[in-house]
């Protein structure tokens, strides 16, 4: 035992930081996939009603050959006990609906959100930064006021709705927004790489494609970001006035360093941990709040998937969909902390 | 001790700043303050007494909102002290500051190596490699043990005191003039505050420098300035060569803040403390603002604000009754 | 016995990495009715530590603490058993030992309230208002309208509250100007001798200290190295540490005489030195000095050292 | 004592809430949010004696324009929007209200619960909260509803259930605070137990940073409410809730009417709410902001 | 754009792109291209058998054996000719993966006949609709090499050795105009033109049909984003009229309501002068409006396309007296009765809970409580399927065309049952149903279809309110659309227009 703690302690930092936080993360994960797979026990309804048509569902034969081949005869415990033995071996089961692999439609479905989510998020952080910068250097004059107003209409706005509004304007009024979804219709998808258009076009140096993916999401990924620039704005503002009091930005001003410098590497710098952290947090809430997005553009993403699968009851993929929003949960966090532990040397992980 | 050329002067240097209910404060009130080339000078008060500002007005680093009124005149140059961006000009090359806490000063997310390099490259327009061997030097010259691998560590790694000779040496690459010292050793211990008033002696010494000394802390004023002034609500209430005040205080204030601080052995006087408390920013008494705390105090005291009037060659003060003129301290 | 005994007292840590700090290592230290008890020592030496294992707020790793003969319990969940109320704690920081929320008297009253039962007497929010010198109007204003010094005298008043018989005050004044200082030690001198009260009086000031402690405790590195009556250490201290604490005091006598410079900083108590803990910034180590712990030994009356020169230096 | 007489007359009494950096009703953003909440709960109450018509009365010909009649015009079935929208307020304020009340209750006790007994109970609650963070919000919506039914209660349940973390994690990490801080300390040492000094020194403290929390979650209740509805997850029609007016408008873009109004009610209500709670929090001592993030 | 590319957004209902397991109308759209059946519809017509894979069969008798006669020139994708093994594997597969259409081929067995290319369906009961089930694209004949080398199987429990639904994910095995290019289930379905094709060359190099909320649909089109948009209300038509042609006519699905005739469910519900009054309260012709322009309301169950469709006129009336008559008649002092409905899904743009609105309002009229109980339809469809719903409103969207799939509603049949409706408690329409089942003749199969229809309005639990319009806009750049109840639209037939 001793020994064990001794090893234990000898790892390097890092390295131990990353194995305590995968531990805690897969104890998590098995606890997701308890809660996913007892909800969709309590629901009352049977996936057999909601997956097979109505004549199929009264023939006794094809309802039981629906539940054997689903495992749905089996007790539940075993039901369970089966899925965790086949998701040691990477298998999710099989969805109801699509009649395919779990695995193989997130690994369609998910890359579309992660592009969709990731674009608004670099969108939130471009936008969320610079304002609240500026909002904190023009503190309580105009443009702070300014700036604010903005962040709180950003953090106020119903996205569905925005979605509808936005689409209606740039795409119907203007004809400044490509139509919906990730390509225009019939186009080539660049070979499936990460799954991520964008990426996969730019792999593929297909630079035209990568246009039309790219100008197709940035509506989208626009109105996704608009609440996590609100809220982001407002966190760097605050971020920025507590390290812009602090003595060290004094004392780099007293060194006659240009206001530039002084704001963006010495004042920004500390700002940035807490704002990693709030980014986190929104990328964690903007995985699984994509749905009202993604059905105002058509964009075939795990929002929408999740959406339908707990329409039709289709356990397997809503335990797939839990299971792989927590581990984006769980890993963004713990890179999070690595972002944190980079950007302050005092942070020490372990 | 003899008058030197006025490296820095300040004249009539007023500051108000803004207040919570949109009115403004007057913070310093008029004062008057000139430091010769090599001579240190220290600035002593209670807190809140406008030290600070005052020396952060001879930077042009003061918080928003804050008004300035008065003369600078730095080595020939003269500025005014409401025009922020003259004094910009000073900042980093020709004065520099150091500031209390050395904890909170140096940028916890920096190397030592940038944080003490970064200005040196912007004012000096040389490169890295340069910078680096500067700064190197100048750790060696405020005693940071092996100085090379220090400049790629990062301040937590630091003591108190190192970090604050790390402060003072960042300061003083770009072979500033006039070096600003806030409370340097306030936060640190008394052995470690022994090792930086020592630093800061022997810099004056090696490189011609001249010192602002803030400081509550009449003992570490002892130790090291040549010349004394003594604030209180955002005035110069006692100003003169360091024996002189010290050892005779004239001004009642000076004479009770020295009776309150436990020197000498005990049987010499007891510790008796002003009554009361330092006057907020905005609530200062009318009249001489220390007379509500004054065991001496006048009618005239409660009426007119006191002149700074001299009472021996370099020696001033701002009390028109003057009762300790005879006592001995 | 005593009235507040510290026996072989170990405070320690967890630290990161799963290492520990041992932020006292060992202490003995005991303080009598009417007695100043001051303990002094750089920053990080574990004063507080010490301080606060002495009332129950940390649970010791070893060793005892006694208190009128009775042991200490640290502080659980319950209520503090009502003997031990009368051991009671000045902060060092006025501005976070008052809740801001809660008027003087109620923050009094409690004092009162909860501390019956323990024999003591019983007094009123006023009688402890006036007996820090603050007046009895002022119980129903609120922390935040007292500058340090008035709120340092009722954090003292609250303490009183319960009709305390040994205080341990961590730094009282440190966070004062020069004035409140002064006026807060007089007090606490004056509450001694009035009350009959022990006084373990944490600083790191040692001008003060000699003022108005009767012995003096000498902390290092988790080690109390030297302890003296008061006016005897500043004499002729013992251990070469406690002789460059007090070389390195400046006088505002005007004279400008620079202080004595102790080099280096005080260690990382994760990690103390071998042998003597003071011995890396010792001007006059021995090699012994750093294998070999020194004792903690009488040499004169009253007098306890932890040095292996310390005879020499009595000589 | 004689040096140092009471000088308490010479202090002046300062402004009592020396917590709120500066008042928060001197603030124009603040005021706006709170005269705007005020306003709409005003037209919420008033709602029958400010429009001739009921929220599901058909009063006119279907989608008629904005006029003077009907200033929001008509919807598909001949509403008349301006009574929807206002009689939306009846629905979304006092639901929004239930989930903060209940969201912030639970996460508070719970937080309390977490931060006072520690260890395990601690660990157990926290990871109960790491769990319900990570997990798909739409998902336990729906599961909420599949099993309830749907409905705007049922709704405000199923968000309950994600959104209590928030509150337990504020509260937990302040009890966390608090209890090392020197006032604490010294009441337990004059004899208060842990649970009486988490009511008598920490509840004030929490109080405020917790109202503030709850003010801005306000504004996050309707919005979350009103996404749940316009899945039809929540309210039902024709229930007046301005969430599945415009999931029912959206149908009928050229017909701007029906979802434009209901879409900027969210957006006014949301909006006054964080006026009035962004102020509050800047007005709060910055030490205790802290806790927010 | 690309030209020779057709985009069609509808929002999809898509499961999977295997014939024998497919039964989601976008699945009929897209798959109809794909696999060829053996005979099929032309236009929107759905009463007259065309021939495709093989000729329109002869059927005997009794009704019991169907002869079909395949097309020689019919050929594969991979260009292999389509042979009688071809079919029997088709519909082997179809009836032992066990899907939701297997029904469809329930008691049918394939043979070869006694010719080359001839085909035999016997049946063990007489079902003289059977044709009309075999134009739907789950019955459509795949390449039996293909499947069979991609994990198909058309044996007994293939249900369970069957894996080739992957295969058809990505790729197609059928004779149809076009093949599969990408079957995406999310986002869009892509057909490509089949080079090989035995038939007239299509139309178009490309359709891509993608999945698009209604919303936008119509912004799409008006802006040529894309050429059909198949999910508008008819609300909608209005305001792209002058961009399109617009096109709103009945849709095959029927919305009714029923009053359970099971007292153990509610005493209420069950009284015969209760279900009277409710059904003379609704307000026929308000619901209609509801269901906007082009719906329509069937005289009784089977909708209005069908052959053996009642005219509305045969249905009940609105009668607010009458129906007040009723109450008094039933005993039933102030009755309260749940209304279930779905709540998450909507029948063409309509959605259940307006229709629930209305007619709470109407029954009120006369003096009934309708409490509403929305439901999601994942939990709805379990009571409703139980028969424990007292009073509800639900749809039937046809199986096949041809009236005998509405024979479930009869007493102790499927539906029946769902309404509480018990073998036994209305001999007379069994009867009828009995023989309209098994009659051949075309004349007198719907005066049976007629009678059965009237009886069922009188003694059954189920009124029907209306079927909802389908609406849908094209671009004026293509000859008009045509609707077709089994596959929306054709996608074979869509042409741009002539200059
Ligand atoms: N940024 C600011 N905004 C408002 N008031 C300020 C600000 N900085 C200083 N003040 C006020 O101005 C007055 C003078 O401050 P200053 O910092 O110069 O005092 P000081 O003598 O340096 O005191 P200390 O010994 O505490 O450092 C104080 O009352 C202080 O509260
Ligand atoms: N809660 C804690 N957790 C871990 N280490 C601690 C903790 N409190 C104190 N320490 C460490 O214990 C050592 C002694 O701390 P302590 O606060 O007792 O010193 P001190 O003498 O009171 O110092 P100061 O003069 O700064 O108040 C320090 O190194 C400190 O870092
Ligand atoms: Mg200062
Ligand atoms: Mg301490
Ligand atoms: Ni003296």
């Amino acid at each position: 035992m001793t020994y064990l703690r001794k090893s234990w302690y000898a790892l390097p930092n890092l390295l131990r930081f990353v194995v305590r936080r995968l531990f805690v993360g897969a104890l998590l994960c098995l606890g997701i996939t308890f809660v996913s797979f007892a909800l969709t026990q309590v629901v009352p309804g049977d996936p057999v009603s909601a997956n097979l048509g109505d004549r199929a569902a009264s023939d006794p034969e094809i309802v039981a050959a629906f539940r054997a081949r689903y495992g749905l005869d089996q007790p539940i415990p075993q039901q369970y006990a089966l899925y965790l033995e086949r998701l040691v071996h990477g298998d999710l089961g099989e969805s109801q609906q699509t009649h395919r692999p779990v695995t193989t439609d997130l690994s369609q479905y998910l890359p579309a959100t992660i592009e969709l989510a990731s674009a608004a998020m670099i969108l939130a952080l471009v936008i969320g930064i610079s304002l609240g910068v500026l909002a904190a250097i023009a503190r309580d004059r105009w443009p702070d006021q300014i700036i604010r107003v903005i962040s709180l209409a950003g953090v106020s706005v119903p996205t569905f709705w925005l979605a509808l509004v936005t689409f209606y304007v740039f795409f119907f009024k203007l004809g400044i927004a490509p139509g919906v979804g990730r390509l225009n219709p019939g186009g080539k998808a660049p070979p499936s790489i990460t799954n991520m258009f964008t990426i996969d076009a730019l792999l593929a140096g297909q630079w035209a494609t990568f246009g039309i993916a790219l100008s197709h999401i940035v509506l989208p990924a626009a109105v996704l970001a608009i609440y996590t620039i609100g809220s982001i704005t407002r966190f760097t503002r605050a971020a920025m006035l507590e390290s812009l009091s602090q003595d060290y930005v004094r004392a780099a001003r007293a060194k006659g360093l240009p206001t530039r410098t002084v704001i963006l590497r010495h004042a920004l710098r500390p700002a940035l941990a807490a704002i990693v952290t709030v980014a986190g947090m929104a990328f964690g809430r903007m995985l699984s709040g994509t749905v009202l997005v993604e059905s105002v553009f058509s964009w075939p993403g795990i929002g929408q998937y999740a959406y339908k699968s707990a329409l039709a009851l289709d356990l397997r993929a809503i335990m797939g969909v839990s299971l792989v929003v927590a581990v984006i949960y769980i890993l963004v966090n713990m890179a999070v902390d690595l972002i944190y532990a980079f950007i302050d040397p005092r942070i020490r992980l372990g | 001790m003899a008058e030197r050329q006025p490296l820095l002067a300040i004249e009539g240097l007023t500051i108000s700043l803004p207040t919570a209910d949109g009115g403004r404060a007057s913070a310093v009130r008029g004062v008057d303050l000139s430091i010769g080339e090599g001579e240190i000078v220290g600035l002593a008060g209670e807190s809140g007494s406008g030290k600070t500002l005052s020396a952060l007005a001879v930077l042009g680093l003061l918080p928003g909102g804050a008004k300035t009124g008065g003369m600078i005149h730095f080595a020939g140059r003269e500025l005014s002290a409401a025009d922020g961006r003259a004094q910009a000009e000073l900042r980093g090359k020709d004065v520099a500051m150091v500031f209390q806490d050395p904890m909170t000063a140096l940028h916890p997310m920096l190397s030592v190596g940038r944080q003490m390099t970064e200005h040196l490259v912007f004012h000096r327009k040389i490169g890295r490699a340069e910078a680096d061997k500067i700064a190197i030097d100048m750790l060696e010259r405020v005693r940071i043990p092996n100085p090379r691998a220090a400049m790629a560590r990062f301040p937590h790694q630091f003591s108190g005191g190192m970090r604050q000779r790390i402060a003072i040496a960042s300061a003083l690459v770009t072979g500033p003039k006039l070096l600003i010292a806030d409370e340097p050793t306030t936060a640190l211990d008394v052995t470690v505050q022994a090792g930086i008033l020592r630093l800061i002696e022997q810099l004056r010494r090696e490189l011609k420098l001249s010192v602002l000394l803030i400081t509550h802390d009449l003992g570490v004023m002892s130790a090291l300035a040549d010349r004394v002034y003594v604030m209180y609500a955002g005035r110069v209430v006692e100003r003169g060569a360091r024996a002189e005040v010290l050892a005779r205080p004239r001004h009642p204030y000076t004479r009770g803040l020295l009776d309150a601080l436990p020197h000498g052995s005990p049987s010499d006087h007891p510790l008796t403390a002003l009554p009361g408390s330092p006057p907020a920013i905005g609530r200062f008494p009318a009249g001489c603002a220390f007379h509500p705390r004054c065991r001496f105090a006048e009618d005239i005291c409660r009426a007119d604000i006191p002149e700074l009037r001299d009472v021996q060659p370099g020696r001033a003060i701002a009390c028109p009754v003057d009762p300790l003129s005879a006592v001995p301290a | 016995m005593s009235l507040l005994s510290i026996r072989d007292l170990v405070v320690s840590y967890r630290g990161h990495s799963g290492g520990t700090v041992t932020a006292v290592a060992g202490c003995n230290l005991d303080v009598e009715a009417g007695q100043i008890v001051a303990l002094v020592g750089e920053s990080g030496c574990g004063k507080s530590s010490l301080g606060k294992t002495a009332v129950g707020l940390i649970h010791p790793a070893g060793g005892s603490v006694t208190f009128d003969g009775e042991r200490v319990v640290p502080l659980g969940r319950k209520a503090r058993p009502a003997p031990q109320r009368r051991l009671q704690m000045v902060f060092q920081d006025p501005f976070s030992s008052l809740n801001p929320r809660r008027k003087i008297g109620d923050l009094i009253a409690d004092g009162i309230r909860v501390s019956e039962g323990h024999g003591g007497r019983r007094f009123s929010v006023g009688e402890c208002l006036e007996r820090v010198g603050l007046s009895a109007g002022i119980a129903d204003r609120f922390p935040h309208q007292f500058s340090g010094g008035q709120r340092q005298r009722i954090a003292i008043a609250r303490a009183l509250a319960a009709d305390p018989r040994c205080i341990v005050a961590d730094e009282p004044i440190s966070a004062l100007d020069a004035s409140a200082q002064a006026s807060i030690a007089n007090l606490l001198v004056e509450l001694v001798e009035e009350l009959d009260v022990g006084l373990l009086f944490i600083s790191h000031d040692l001008s003060i200290v000699r003022r108005i402690a009767d012995v003096t405790a000498v902390m290092y590195l988790g080690k109390i190295v030297e302890m003296a009556p008061s006016e005897a250490l500043w004499q002729r201290p013992l251990h070469p540490y406690s002789a460059g604490l007090i070389g390195a005091i400046t006088e505002p006598d005007g004279e400008g005489r620079l202080p004595a410079d102790l080099p280096g900083d005080v260690p990382d108590p994760a990690a103390p030195p071998s042998g003597c803990r003071f011995h890396p910034r010792c001007p006059i180590a021995l090699e012994r000095c750093s294998v070999e712990e020194p004792a903690w030994r009488l040499l004169a009356p009253g007098r306890t050292v932890a040095c292996h020169r310390a005879e020499a230096a009595l000589t | 004592m004689s040096d140092a007489a009471p000088l308490v007359e010479d202090v002046p009494a300062r402004p009592r809430r020396r917590l709120m950096r500066r008042s928060a009703w001197t603030q124009p953003l603040g005021l706006v949010g709170a005269a705007l909440l005020v306003i709409i709960v005003l037209l919420a109450i008033f709602a029958p004696w400010l429009t001739a018509h009921g929220p599901i009365d058909q009063v006119g010909r279907r989608f008629m324009a904005p006029s003077a009649e009907h200033w929001f015009g008509t919807d598909q079935i001949g509403r008349d929007v301006f009574a929807r929208v206002i009689y939306g307020a009846r629905v979304s304020l006092p639901y929004a209200l239930q989930l903060v009340i209940m969201a912030s209750v639970i996460g508070t006790l719970l937080g309390a619960i977490a931060g006072y007994f520690g260890g395990w109970i601690d660990g157990f609650i926290m990871r109960a909260a790491d769990l319900v963070m990570a997990f798909p919000d739409i998902i336990l919506a729906m599961a909420v509803v599949a099993a309830l039914g749907p409905g705007l209660f049922n709704a405000v349940l199923a968000v309950v259930v994600v959104s209590w973390p928030i509150y337990a994690r504020v509260v937990r990490s302040m009890i966390l605070t608090i209890r090392d801080e020197p006032y604490v300390q010294s009441s337990r040492l004059l004899g208060v137990s842990t649970a009486r000094a988490l009511w008598v020194d920490v509840r004030p403290n929490v109080m405020g940073p917790l109202v503030v929390l709850a003010a801005l979650e306000f504004g996050h209740a309707v919005l979350i409410l009103a996404g749940l509805s316009f899945l039809g997850l929540g309210a039902q029609p024709p229930a007046p809730e301005w969430g599945s007016m415009v999931s029912e408008g959206s149908k009928y873009f050229d017909k701007w009417w029906l979802s434009v109004f209901p879409g900027l009610a969210i957006l006014l209500v949301v909006l006054a709410a964080n006026f009035l709670g962004d102020t509050l929090r800047d007005a709060l001592d910055p030490r205790t902001a802290k806790a927010f993030r | 754009q690309e030209a020779g590319t057709l985009v069609v957004d509808t929002a999809f209902q898509l499961k999977t792109a295997d014939p024998a397991r497919e039964f989601e109308p976008t699945a009929n759209l897209v798959l109809h291209p794909v696999y060829e059946t053996l005979i099929t519809f032309k236009g929107s017509d759905l009463t007259k058998l065309e021939p495709s894979l093989a000729s329109v069969p002869t059927i005997s008798s009794d009704a019991k054996t169907f002869t079909f006669e395949l097309n020689p020139a019919a050929k594969f994708s991979d260009g292999s000719p389509v042979t009688v093994d071809d079919v029997i594997f088709s519909f082997n597969r179809v009836k032992n993966v066990k899907g939701s259409p297997s029904f469809l081929l329930d008691g049918v067995t394939v043979a070869k006949g006694s010719k080359d290319g001839e085909i035999v369906l016997t049946t063990e009961q007489p079902d003289p609709g059977l044709p009309y089930k075999l134009a739907n694209p789950a019955l459509g004949i795949v390449n039996a090499k293909v499947v069979k080398a991609n994990q198909g199987s058309a044996d007994e429990g293939a249900d369970k050795t069957d894996r080739a639904d992957t295969f058809f994910a990505t790729a197609s095995a059928g004779s149809g105009p076009y093949v599969l290019d990408k079957f995406d289930m999310a986002a869009e379905v892509v057909l490509k033109k089949n080079d090989a094709y035995w038939g007239a060359k299509p139309n178009y190099d490309q359709i891509v049909v993608r999945n698009v909320d209604t919303s936008a649909q119509q912004m799409n089109v008006m802006r040529g984003d894309s050429q059909i948009a198949l999910d508008l209300r008819p609300d909608q038509l209005d305001a792209i009229k002058d961009t399109a042609y617009t096109l709103s006519v009945p849709g095959a699905d029927v919305v009714f309501m029923f009053t359970n005739s099971n007292p153990e469910i509610s005493k209420v519900a069950a009284n015969r002068d209760f279900q009277q009054a409710v059904r003379l309260a609704i307000d026929y012709d308000g619901l209609l409006e509801i269901a906007g322009e082009g719906a329509a309301r069937p005289g009784s169950i089977i909708p209005t396309m069908f052959a053996g469709a009642l005219p509305t006129a045969e249905g009940p009336k609105r009668d607010v007296e009458g129906a007040k008559a009723a109450l008094a008649k039933s005993g039933i002092k102030d009755p309260v009765i749940e209304l279930t409905y779905v709540s998450d899904i909507t029948k063409n743009g309509i959605s259940f809970a307006d229709v629930a609105a209305k007619m709470q309002a109407d029954l009120k009229e006369v003096g009934i409580t309708a409490d509403l109980k929305p439901s999601p339809v994942s939990t709805f469809l379990d009571n409703y399927r139980a028969g424990t719903l007292p009073m509800t409103i639900v749809w039937w969207g046809p199986d096949f065309p041809d009236p005998s799939d509405y024979l479930l509603f009869g007493p102790g049949e499927k539906v029946g049952l769902r309404a509480g409706w018990k073998e036994g408690t209305a001999p007379e329409v069994a009867e009828i149903a009995k023989k309209a089942a098994v009659e051949i003749d075309q004349t007198k199969r719907t005066a049976l279809y007629d009678e059965w229809q009237k009886k069922l309005n009188e003694q059954g639990p189920f009124t029907s309110l209306f079927q909802p319009a389908f609406s849908m806009a094209s671009s004026k750049t293509l000859e008009p659309v045509e609707y077709n109840a089994m596959w929306t639209i054709d996608l074979t037939a869509i042409a741009p227009a002539k200059q």
